[in-house]
C-alpha cells in the first residue's frame, strides 16, 4: 500500500496552482459568476500552456482539483472542454476519433454531452430524443436539458433512442449514442439563466429539429448507448469527486486564512472550539474524500474501474464540498458572506445534482453491493 | 383574538398573491419597486412599530405572521418589512418616523457589530458636527435614512449626506441593495450614548420576528418541493413515491409544525428571551437543511432561479449571517442553561 | 386546569425521588418489585385507563405527564406503565381490569407484529378451545395476562395456561423481563377477530404517551450531563466552558422546549393524529441524539451503569424499536403530507 | 499510489476471520457480556495459534478488524494483552524490553497502561499519581481509572507525576512512566462492573499504596512520560482506529444479511430505498474510515508518523463505527435488538471515549493544522 503521490502528480498539482494564482483572478471569477459569461479567453490560455495533459489521467485529476480549488466556475469550464471524450475513446471507430476526438484534445475543438432530458435527470434511460435511420443518416428530434459547454461545444455526443423498448422496464434498451455537430441544420441550443452557482460554465438546452447526423457518427453498435454512457459515468464521476474536493479544500483554505487572522487580531491566546471542530471535521472528510477518489481513480486507470467505489467517491466528495462551504461561511460570517465564499457556496450545491444525483449514487452503492452478496 | 391573526394570516397570503408571487423573480434581480412599497405601507406592514394608541409596542404575533407569510414568497420582502420596523423601534423623530411607515421613504439599520465575522476596514468617526468616514455591510443601502454605530460607539441617525459606494457580495435577499456606504453628513441625530446596547437590545426585540422569517423560508421551499414531488416522475414513479424523498420531507414537516406551533405559544409569554432564543437556533437551521432539501428534491431545476427554490437555499444562509451571531447567541442561550457563563474557555 | 397538571407533574416528581431515585439502578438490576408496583397503583398511575367515571377515556395529558417524569429516572418503569394501561384500553373484563389497575396482577400487550424487523420463529395457533404454541417477543413477560395476536389473526387475551420460555437480549428497559413464551391454554378470551386492527388502532392512541417517555429519556439524561459540566473540570476549565459542549447542550434543551411544548399543545386538539406522529418522530430522534450527546458529555463515566446515564442511551433505541416502527410511521406520516399514499415504490 | 492489500495482510486477515469464526462463538460473545467475564481461555488459545503476528504491524491491524468484526468484546479481549508495549519498544532499556516486553510478546505475559485517572480522562497532564525518588527505588501513591486489563496484567506501564509541574499551564512537565508490577505490595486492583459495552474486557481502577518500584523500572527519563505517552497514543490510536473498522463491517455484515432475508421473504421484487441509503451510507464511511486508517498506519509503519491524519482516523473511525451500529439497529428493528447487534450497538460507543475522546482528536487535528499554518 503506497498513499503517497507520484512525482508527476505532484508536479501538476503544483502547474495547475500556479496557473491557477495567476490567471483565475479574483475579478474575472466575480465577473464570469455575475455576468454568467463563459471564460473563453481563460479557456485559450489554458490550452495553449497545456494545462490539462491528456496522455496522463492522474495529472488531470489533481489539475481539475486545484483549480477548482482556487475558483469552482473558472476550474470547471477550464477543464471540461473535453467532455465526453472518453465515449469516443472507448467506443468510437477511427474515423470518430481522427475526425473529432483528436482536435479536442488537441485543444483545437470543445465538446459536450447529450444525455440528460428535460423531466429525465438521473433516470436516463427516460431518454425521449429520437434518431431515425434515413437512408445513409440519421434524423434526430427532440432535446437535451442543462447540457454543458451547449452554447459553446462544435459537437455532441447525443443519447437517443432508436429503436422501442420492448417494456417499460426495459427502457434501456434500443438506445444509441451519435456525434452531433451544432452547425447542422435544425440544431438550436438555448442558454439556460440564472443558475444558482458554476455560473462562468455555460449551461444550454439543446434542440433538435430534423437534425440530420451521418451514420458513421454512430459510436460503436446501435441499442448500446445506455451502457456506454453508464460506462462513461464511471469515468466522469471521477473527475466530479475531484471537482468536490477542490471545492472543499478550498472552503477549508479560508478557514483557515480566518481562523489565522481572528488569533492574531484577537489576541485571546487561542481559537474559540467551533472554529477548531469545524476546521478538524472539514479536514477530515477531505481527507477521507480524497482517499476514496484516488482508490476509484486508480481502479479506473488501471483498467479495471470499480463503480461501487467510484460511486461512493462522487457522493461523498460532493457532500464533502457542500458540508465544507457551509462550515466555512458558517464560521466565517460577515467576513465570508462578502467574499468569495458566497460564490463557491452556491457553486458547491451543483456537485450533488449533476452525473448523477447524491441519492442515485446510493441506489447505485447499495444495489451493486446487494447484488454481489447473492441478494436479489 | 385568535380569529383576528387567522384573518391576518389570509390578508397576507392574499397580498403574496396579488402583489408578490409573481414578481417574485422580477423583486430579486430588479429589487422591491416603490408600487410594492407603497403597498406594503398600505397593509400597515411597514408600521407595526409605529402604530396609532399602541405606542412602539409591536404586536409581535402579528408581526411575525406577518414576517413567516412574506417569507414564503420572497425573504427579501419579509427583511425589507423587517429593517424597516426595527428602524421605527429606534428612531424617534414624528416626521421621519411617519414618512417610512406610510412607506414615502424608508429607514435601514445596521447590524454589523453585533454579526460574527465582523471585520471592518472602514472608519466612521464623528468630527465636531460631521460625520465622515463608511460604513460597511450595510443592508437596504437605498433607505433615505440609516441607523447605524460609529467608532466612538454612539448610535447615529442619518439623515442626509451619505451615499452608497462599493456593492457588496449577495448571498441573499437580493431584493435588496447591500453596500458600503460613503458618508459626510452634518445632518444626524444622535439616538443613544451607548450605541450598542440599545442597538443590541432592539436586536434581541426582534429574535422572534427573525425566527418567524426562518420559518417562512423553510415553508416557502417545503411546499415547492412537496408540489414537486407529487407531479415529477423518474424510474416511472412520482418523487413521492420514494421513501427518502417522503420521508425526508414528512420530516421536515413534523420540524416545521413545531417551530410554529411554538413560536405561537412564545409570544403569548410574559418573558420570552430564553425561548426566542431557543426558536431562533433551532428555526435557522432548520431554514437551512429544509431549503436544501427542498433544491435537492427538484433536481436540476432546483439549481435554476425560474423555478424559485434556490433563492431560499441562499437566503436562509444569508439570514443565518446577516441576522443571526450563532457564536454570540449561543453563549447567551448557555448561560441561561448553565446558570452563569458558559462556552468560554 | 393548568394547576391540576401541576399538581400531578409535582407529585410524579416527588414519587420518583421518593420511590425511583435511589433504586433506579436496583430496578435495572433486579427488576421492578411489587412494592413498586403497589405504589404506582396506589397513585393510580396504573389506571389512567380505567378511571371510575372516565370509562375508558385517558386525560392523555396527564398520562403524557406522568410516563415523561417516569422516564426521566426509569424510562423501564415508565414502560412498565404504559404496557399497563394499554392493556387495560384493550381488556374488558371488569375483573381483571380491577386486578390489574389496582396492581395485584399485572398485564401487558404484545406489539411484535406492528415493529419493524419482525421475523417470528415460533407459531401461536387455536385449536378447537385451546392455544397452543409460542409466543416471542413479549416484554414485561412476567405479567399475569398477556394480550397477543395468533397466527389466525384474532386479539386474545391469555388468562393462564403460559410460562416464560427463552429470554431476549435486553437492550433497554432492564426493569422487565422480554421472553418468548410457551403457551398450552383453555383460559382465555378473543376481544377481536380482526385483531391487528384493533390491536394497531390501541397503538396509535398511545403515539403521544410513547412520545412522552422519549421526551422524559431526552430530559433525564441531558439534566444530568448539564450538572455534570458544571463540576466536571478537563484542562484546568469546567466542561461547561468548552464551546461544543455548552452549545450542543444548550442547541438540545432548544429543542426538548419545543417537544415539550409540542406536546401539551397536541393533548388540547380534537383531532391530532397527525400531529402525534410529528411528535412521535422528532422526539425519538431527539431521545437517540441528546441521550448519547449525555453520555458523550460524561466521558469513560458516562460508560458505567452507576451514573445512570447509560441507560437512557439503551432504553432510547430500545424504544425506538420496541415502541415504534419508523418506516410504517413514516409511511403514514407520507400520505398525510401528500394527500395519497407516499414512499412506496 | 497503490490501495491494494499486501498479500501479507490478506493472510491475516483470512487466518483472523477463520480464527473469530471457530472460537467466537455467540455462545461465548453473550455469556462474557452477560457475566462480564474476560474471556482467558480464548486468550490462551489465541496466544498458541499465535493470531498476532508482532513481527508485522499491518497484520495485526487487519486482525484486530477481522476479530472484531465477529465481536467487539472478545476481538478487543484478544487483542490488547501487549497493551502499552510500545512504550518499552521504543522508550525501555535493554533491561525492561528482555525482563517484562518480550515475555508479553511471546504470549506469556499480560500487560496494561495505566494513564487515565479518575476526574482526569482525555486530560492526560492532570496526572495526580506521585513517584518519590527513595533510594534505589520509587515509591508511587495514587490511582488509575478505566484501565483495560487491571485485573489481568502482570505489570503495568504507568504514567506518574515526578516533580511539581513548573506552572498550572505546564502541567505535562514532570510526569515519568513505569512499569510496575501488580503483585507489588500495596497494589490493589478493584473491577469496574457495569460498563454499558466491551464487557468481555477487564476493566479496573487500580490503587497505589505505597508502591515500591525499581528505579531500573522508570522508563526512559524522568521527566519526559508526557511526551512518551502521546507518542504511544499516536501508535494505539491507529489500532482503535482498527476496532471501529471492524465494528463498523460487522453491523454492515448485519445489514446485509438482513437485507437479503427482507428480499427473498417479502418477495417484493427490490428492497425499500430506506434499506439502500442505510448501507450505502454506512459502506461508504467504512470505505472513507478504511482508507484514513490504512494511510496513517503506513505513515507510521515507515517510521513517520502523521499524528494529524492518526488523530483523523480514530475519530472517524469511531464515529463510523457508532454510525454503523445505530443504522443497522434502526434498519433490523426487532430482528437486530434480539441478535449480537444490540450487544454491537453497546460496545460501539467506548470508541469515541477511550483513547481520546472524539472531542480531543478534533482539537488536536486542528491545533496541528493551524499550528503548521503558522497561525496560533
Amino acid at each position: 500500500m503506497d498513499f503517497d503521490e507520484m512525482d508527476d502528480m505532484k508536479e501538476a498539482r503544483e502547474r495547475a496552482r500556479t496557473f491557477a494564482e495567476k490567471y483565475f483572478t479574483e475579478e474575472l471569477a466575480e465577473s464570469a459568476d455575475r455576468d454568467e459569461k463563459f471564460p473563453m479567453d481563460l479557456v485559450e490560455i489554458s490550452r495553449k500552456e497545456k494545462i490539462l495533459d491528456f496522455s496522463n489521467p492522474w495529472k488531470i485529476l489533481v489539475s481539475i482539483e486545484e483549480l477548482c480549488r482556487r475558483d469552482p466556475g473558472l476550474g470547471i469550464s477550464v477543464t471540461i472542454t473535453a467532455f465526453g471524450s472518453e465515449n469516443l475513446m472507448l467506443f468510437g471507430s477511427d474515423y470518430l476519433k481522427e475526425h473529432y476526438m483528436n482536435s479536442v484534445l488537441e485543444g483545437k475543438k470543445t465538446m459536450g454531452l447529450g444525455v440528460t432530458e428535460a423531466g429525465g435527470g438521473s433516470d436516463v434511460s427516460s431518454v425521449r430524443t429520437e434518431a431515425k435511420k434515413e437512408g445513409d443518416h440519421y434524423v434526430l428530434n427532440g432535446g437535451k436539458m442543462f447540457i454543458s459547454n451547449g452554447q459553446i461545444a462544435d459537437f455532441f455526443v447525443v443519447l437517443a433512442r432508436t429503436s422501442p423498448p420492448p417494456s417499460p422496464e426495459k427502457r434501456h434498451r434500443g438506445l444509441s449514442t451519435f456525434v452531433v455537430e451544432s452547425s447542422a441544420p435544425g440544431f438550436t441550443a438555448n442558454k439556460l439563466h440564472g443558475k444558482l452557482g458554476v455560473r462562468a460554465t455555460n449551461t444550454a438546452e439543446l434542440i433538435f429539429d430534423n437534425v440530420k447526423v451521418p451514420e458513421q457518427n454512430l459510436i460503436g453498435e446501435e441499442g448500446k448507448g445506455f451502457y456506454y454512457i453508464m460506462t462513461f459515468f464511471n469515468i466522469s464521476r471521477i473527475y466530479v469527486a475531484a471537482q468536490g474536493l477542490g471545492i472543499a479544500q478550498g472552503a477549508l483554505d479560508r478557514m483557515m486564512e480566518f481562523a489565522k487572522n481572528s488569533t492574531n487580531l484577537a489576541n485571546e491566546g487561542d481559537l474559540k472550539e467551533e472554529i477548531h471542530f469545524a476546521i478538524a471535521e472539514v479536514a477530515t472528510r477531505i481527507e477521507a474524500a480524497r482517499n476514496i477518489t484516488y482508490k476509484a481513480a486508480s481502479y479506473l486507470f488501471n483498467f479495471n474501474p470499480n463503480p461501487v467505489v467510484t460511486s461512493m467517491a462522487k457522493y461523498y466528495a460532493a457532500e464533502t464540498a457542500v458540508f465544507a462551504a457551509k462550515k466555512a461561511l458558517e464560521i466565517t460570517g460577515l467576513t465570508g458572506i462578502t467574499s468569495k465564499l458566497e460564490r463557491v457556496y452556491r457553486d458547491s450545491k451543483i456537485l450533488e445534482i449533476w452525473e448523477g444525483t447524491s441519492e442515485v449514487e446510493k441506489l447505485i452503492i447499495s444495489r451493486m453491493m446487494t447484488k454481489n452478496q447473492g441478494g436479489n | 383574538m385568535e380569529e383576528e391573526y387567522g384573518i391576518l394570516e389570509n390578508t397576507v397570503r392574499d397580498f403574496s398573491a396579488k402583489f408578490i408571487e409573481n414578481n417574485a423573480l422580477k423583486i430579486e434581480n430588479e429589487g422591491i419597486n416603490e408600487t410594492l412599497i407603497r403597498s406594503l405601507a398600505e397593509q400597515g406592514f411597514l408600521s407595526m412599530a409605529y402604530q396609532q394608541g399602541v405606542g412602539k409596542a409591536i404586536d409581535m404575533k402579528a408581526f411575525a405572521l406577518i414576517l413567516e407569510n412574506l417569507a414564503k414568497t420572497s425573504p427579501s420582502v419579509a427583511v425589507k418589512v423587517l429593517l424597516t420596523n426595527l428602524f421605527l423601534t429606534l428612531a424617534t423623530e414624528e416626521s421621519i418616523l411617519n414618512e417610512v411607515s406610510s412607506g414615502s421613504k424608508s429607514g435601514t439599520v445596521v447590524l454589523s457589530e453585533l454579526l460574527g465575522g465582523y471585520s471592518p476596514k472602514e472608519r466612521l468617526a464623528i468630527n465636531g458636527n460631521r460625520i465622515q468616514g463608511k460604513k460597511e455591510f450595510v443592508v437596504d443601502s437605498d433607505a433615505s435614512f440609516i441607523i447605524t454605530l460609529v467608532d466612538s460607539g454612539e448610535l447615529v441617525l442619518l439623515k442626509s449626506g451619505f451615499s452608497k459606494d462599493a456593492k457588496h457580495k449577495r448571498l441573499g435577499f437580493r431584493g435588496l441593495d447591500f453596500s458600503t456606504i460613503s458618508v459626510n453628513s452634518d445632518n444626524f441625530d444622535v439616538i443613544a450614548k451607548n450605541g450598542l446596547v440599545e442597538l443590541r437590545n432592539a436586536y434581541s426585540r426582534m429574535a422572534i420576528p427573525i425566527a418567524a422569517i426562518a420559518i417562512g423560508i423553510a415553508e416557502g421551499s417545503i411546499s415547492k418541493a412537496v408540489e414537486y414531488a407529487k407531479v415529477r416522475m423518474a424510474f416511472n414513479h412520482y418523487l413521492k413515491d420514494f421513501q427518502p424523498i417522503a420521508f425526508n420531507l414528512s420530516s421536515n414537516l413534523a420540524e416545521l409544525s413545531m417551530l410554529k406551533q411554538y413560536l405561537s405559544y412564545i409570544v403569548g409569554l410574559e418573558k420570552n428571551s430564553t425561548e426566542a432564543l431557543f426558536l431562533k437556533t433551532r428555526s435557522m437551521e432548520a431554514a437551512k437543511e429544509i431549503s436544501k432539501n427542498a433544491l435537492q428534491t427538484h433536481g436540476g431545476y432546483g439549481y435554476l432561479e425560474d423555478f424559485g427554490v434556490e433563492k431560499f437555499y441562499r437566503d436562509s444562509m444569508a439570514l443565518s449571517i446577516l441576522f443571526y451571531n450563532e457564536e454570540k447567541e449561543m453563549e447567551q442561550l448557555s448561560e441561561y442553561v448553565f446558570d452563569s457563563k458558559a462556552g468560554f474557555v
